[in-house]
C-alpha cells in the first residue's frame, strides 16, 4: 500500500533541485492519496493548507541546502513528520545535479525512483526505537557563573555530557536527551522559531539536528551524540520561548537512541570539563 | 568570537571552515551577514568580493551559513575526517604529556 | 571600587518623563557609558527575574525616575534593598515638561531629544561619582 | 463604563519592550482612546494603595515582549483581571527575518508590526467593553 501524505515542496523554479522536489511531490501525488501544498498558494490559503498538514502527516520536500520548504513548515507551526532534501539524495546517490531548469532523462528517472522509495517506505527506524523509556532525573543541580546581571546555570548532575557547541545531551542507557545550554539561550535571547528534527532520522554526533531562532540569530543544534531520533520536544513549535525558560527541563529538544556513545564520548566534556569552557565563552562572547 | 582551542586542540589545528565555490557565488552576502563571527570580508571593488578573512573564528563543525546560501556555494570539509583528526591529535599531545 | 553600575528607569507610560528617562537609560548605557552600566528590567522584580533582584543587591543602583512618586526607586528598595542614588526627571527638566502627555516616540521633537540627553548627562554624573568611590 | 486598563512592559532592554509600549499607546492614545486607559507600570510594581485602588477588579490588557510576561504578572499581583495577553515577540513569527529596530528606535518595518499588534489590542479593548455591556 502506499503511503498518504500532505506534500510540501519547495518547488523553487530558479534551481534544478527545486524543479526535482517539484517533480517527486507531483509524482507521489499522482501514486496515491497524497495531496499537494503549493508554497506559494499557501500565503493566501492558509487555513485550507493548514488544515491538510494536521490531517495528513506532513512530507516536506527540499530542494537545496537553504531548505525554504522545512522554514516554511516551521513558520506556520507544521509538525513535520518526514523530510527529504533533493541535493543531499542526489549527492548520495551520485548524481550530478544540473545547472539547466528542464529536468534532464537521468533527473527524471532519479525523481520517479525517489517517489517510489518514499511511497512505499515503512517507518522501521521510527518502529525499532520504542522499546526503552529514558529516565531523566527528578532534579537537576545546577551550578553557576554570574557576569553582570546574567546567571549561566550548568547542570552538574553525573550523566551530563556536553559538546563545545554548546548542545547538552543527557545519557541513561542507551537512550539520551538532548538541549541547548544556557550559554546558548542567552546569547540568543528571545528564541521564536524551533525547526525540529524528524523523528526517525539517524544522525551523526557534530551533525545538525534542528536549529533554533531568536531576532539576532539562528542556532544550529549540533548532535553531541550519535544515534536515531525517537522523540522531538513538541511543545517547543508553538512555545520556542521555554528553551529560554527552561533549556535543561522543559526546554529539551529531542531524545534518541544511541549508536556510538563509547566512541562519541571521547569528543564531550562532563560538567567539569565544560564549565571552565562556558566562562571562557561567557567573558569572551559578552551577551 | 574566535576560540582559541576545541575540545584541548588548537583551533589552528583544526581545518574547518567554509570553502566557497566561486563559480556559483553570486555575491549576494547573506552568508557575510548571517555569521555573527567575522569568518567572512567583504572588498569593495576586489575580485572576489568575498573571502574567507578569519577561517580560524568558524565554529567547529557549524555550517549555517551555508544554508543561507542560495546558489549553494558554500561546502564544508568532511565531518567524519576532522572528528577523526581531532582524536588524533588529542591522542598525540596525550603521548606527549 | 564598584566595577559596574545599575541604572533603573521608570519607563513610566504616561508621562513625557518616563519615555525621557527610558530613553536616556539606554543612551547611556549603549553610547555614554558603554560596559560600565547595566540596565534592569524594573517589572521583572515582580515577574520572577531572579537575576534582576540579584543584580541589585549586589552592585550600587541608581533609580531614574520621571517624577516625585519615585516609583523606580520604591520599587527597588521593596524587591531588592538600597538604591544608591536617584535622578528625578522633573529636576532637570522641569515638573511642566515631565508631566506632558506626550509619551510615544512618534511625537518626539528634537527638543524632547535635546532634554533627553540632559537628563542622560545627568545620570552620567551620578553614575561617575558612584564608580571613582 | 471605566476604561479597560493597558499596560506594557516597556522592557528596556529590547526593541520588543518598545514595541509593546508604543503599540499600547497606540491604542490609548488613538484607537481606542474613549475606552481605554493607561497606567504606569513601575507605579503598578510598587503596590502603592492608589494605584492598587485603580487596578484593583479592573478588566486589564496585558502587551508584554517577551516570555517573562512583567505586565501580565505585575497586573495580576495588582488583583487586576487580565483580559487580554499580548506579546510584541509573537507579532515577530508573522515576520520572519525582519529587524524592527532597538530598544531606543523603531525601523519602518518596526513601526508597522507594532500597528498591526496596535490594531489587534484595539479590537480586543472593543470586545471587552461589549462584554461589558
Amino acid at each position: 500500500m502506499t503511503r498518504s501524505f500532505a506534500v510540501l515542496p519547495c518547488n523553487g523554479l530558479d534551481k534544478s533541485a527545486g524543479c526535482i522536489a517539484r517533480e517527486v511531490a507531483l509524482q507521489i501525488c499522482e501514486a496515491g492519496e497524497s495531496e499537494l501544498i503549493c508554497p506559494v498558494f499557501y500565503r493566501l490559503a492558509e487555513a485550507k493548507y493548514t488544515k491538510l498538514a494536521e490531517e495528513k502527516s506532513l512530507l516536506v520536500i527540499d530542494g537545496c541546502a537553504t531548505r525554504c520548504a522545512s522554514k516554511l513548515a516551521a513558520e506556520k507551526g507544521l509538525k513535520i513528520s518526514e523530510k527529504i532534501n533533493i541535493s543531499e539524495e542526489a549527492k548520495a546517490n551520485g548524481l550530478a545535479l544540473s545547472d539547466g531548469l528542464r529536468l534532464s532523462a537521468a533527473e527524471v528517472e532519479f525523481a520517479r525512483q525517489l517517489a517510489e522509495r518514499i511511497g512505499q517506505e515503512t517507518k522501521t527506524a521510527q518502529q525499532a526505537v520504542t522499546e526503552e523509556k529514558l529516565k531523566f532525573p527528578a532534579e537537576l543541580h545546577f551550578q553557576t557563573y554570574a557576569k553582570d546581571k546574567f546567571l549561566f546555570k550548568i547542570p552538574d548532575n553525573a550523566g551530563f555530557y556536553f559538546n563545545e557547541n554548546d548542545v547538552w545531551a543527557y545519557v541513561s542507557g542507551k537512550k539520551a536527551r538532548i538541549g541547548v545550554t544556557d550559554f546558548v539561550q542567552h546569547s540568543l535571547s528571545d528564541i521564536i522559531y524551533f525547526t525540529p528534527p524528524v523523528v526517525g532520522s539517524e544522525v551523526e554526533q557534530f551533525e545538525e539536528t534542528g536549529n533554533i531562532e531568536s531576532g539576532k540569530a539562528v542556532f544550529e543544534i549540533i548532535s553531541p551524540v550519535s544515534g536515531v531520533i525517537t522523540a522531538v520536544n513538541e511543545t517547543l513549535i508553538d512555545t520556542p520561548e521555554l528553551i529560554n525558560q527552561s533549556p535543561y527541563e522543559k526546554g529539551w529538544i529531542l531524545e534518541m537512541t544511541l549508536t556510538a556513545f563509547s566512541d562519541d564520548r571521547d569528543l564531550l566534556h562532563e560538567f567539569a570539563g565544560y564549565y571552565p569552557v562556558l566562562k571562557r565563552k561567557v567573558d569572551e562572547f559578552h551577551v | 568570537m574566535s576560540e582559541s582551542t576545541f575540545m584541548g586542540v588548537e583551533r589552528s589545528k583544526i581545518d574547518w571552515s567554509p570553502r566557497i565555490d566561486y563559480a556559483k557565488c553570486n555575491d549576494c552576502l547573506e552568508c557575510d551577514k548571517f555569521c555573527p563571527h567575522q569568518v567572512f570580508a567583504v572588498r569593495e571593488n576586489e575580485t572576489p568580493k568575498l573571502i574567507v578573512k578569519n577561517p580560524d573564528h568558524c565554529v567547529v563543525f557549524c555550517r549555517a551559513c551555508s544554508k543561507t546560501c542560495g546558489p549553494d556555494a558554500i561546502t564544508f570539509p568532511d565531518k567524519k575526517e576532522t572528528t577523526a583528526h581531532i582524536k588524533e591529535v588529542r591522542k598525540e599531545e596525550e603521548s606527549n604529556d | 571600587m564598584a566595577e559596574k553600575v545599575g541604572v533603573l528607569a521608570c519607563s513610566g507610560e504616561e508621562y513625557l518623563g518616563g519615555t525621557l528617562s527610558r530613553l536616556a537609560v539606554r543612551h547611556v548605557m549603549n553610547k555614554l557609558r558603554p560596559g560600565r552600566v547595566s540596565t534592569l528590567c524594573l517589572p521583572l522584580y515582580i515577574a520572577g527575574g531572579e537575576e534582576e533582584r540579584e543584580f541589585a543587591k549586589k552592585y550600587p543602583c541608581i533609580a531614574v525616575d520621571a517624577c516625585s512618586k519615585s516609583c523606580a526607586k520604591r520599587a527597588t528598595i521593596k524587591y531588592s534593598g538600597a538604591v544608591r542614588d536617584v535622578l528625578v526627571v522633573s529636576d532637570v527638566i522641569g515638573e511642566e515638561a515631565a508631566s506632558c502627555r506626550t509619551v510615544s516616540a512618534r511625537d518626539l521633537k528634537p527638543e524632547h531629544y535635546a532634554m533627553m540627553e540632559k537628563i542622560a548627562d545627568a545620570i552620567c554624573l551620578k553614575v561617575d561619582a558612584i564608580l571613582a568611590e | 463604563m471605566s476604561k479597560v486598563i493597558v499596560v506594557p512592559c516597556s522592557g528596556i532592554g529590547k526593541v520588543y519592550g518598545l514595541m509593546a509600549r508604543e503599540a499600547a499607546l497606540a491604542v490609548t492614545d488613538h484607537l481606542a482612546k474613549e475606552t481605554s486607559e493607561t497606567i504606569c507600570l513601575a507605579h503598578i510594581v510598587t503596590g502603592d494603595e492608589e494605584v492598587t485602588g485603580k487596578v484593583c477588579g479592573q478588566s486589564c490588557i496585558s502587551i508584554d515582549g517577551c516570555a517573562s510576561l512583567c505586565s501580565f504578572h505585575s497586573l495580576e499581583a495588582a488583583g487586576g483581571i487580565v483580559k487580554g495577553k499580548f506579546r510584541s515577540v509573537d507579532e515577530m513569527r508573522f515576520h520572519r527575518g525582519a529587524n524592527p529596530g532597538t530598544g531606543s528606535d523603531l525601523t519602518e518595518v518596526g513601526w508597522q508590526i507594532t500597528d498591526e499588534l496596535a490594531a489587534k489590542i484595539a479590537v480586543k479593548v472593543d470586545e471587552i467593553q461589549k462584554e461589558a455591556k
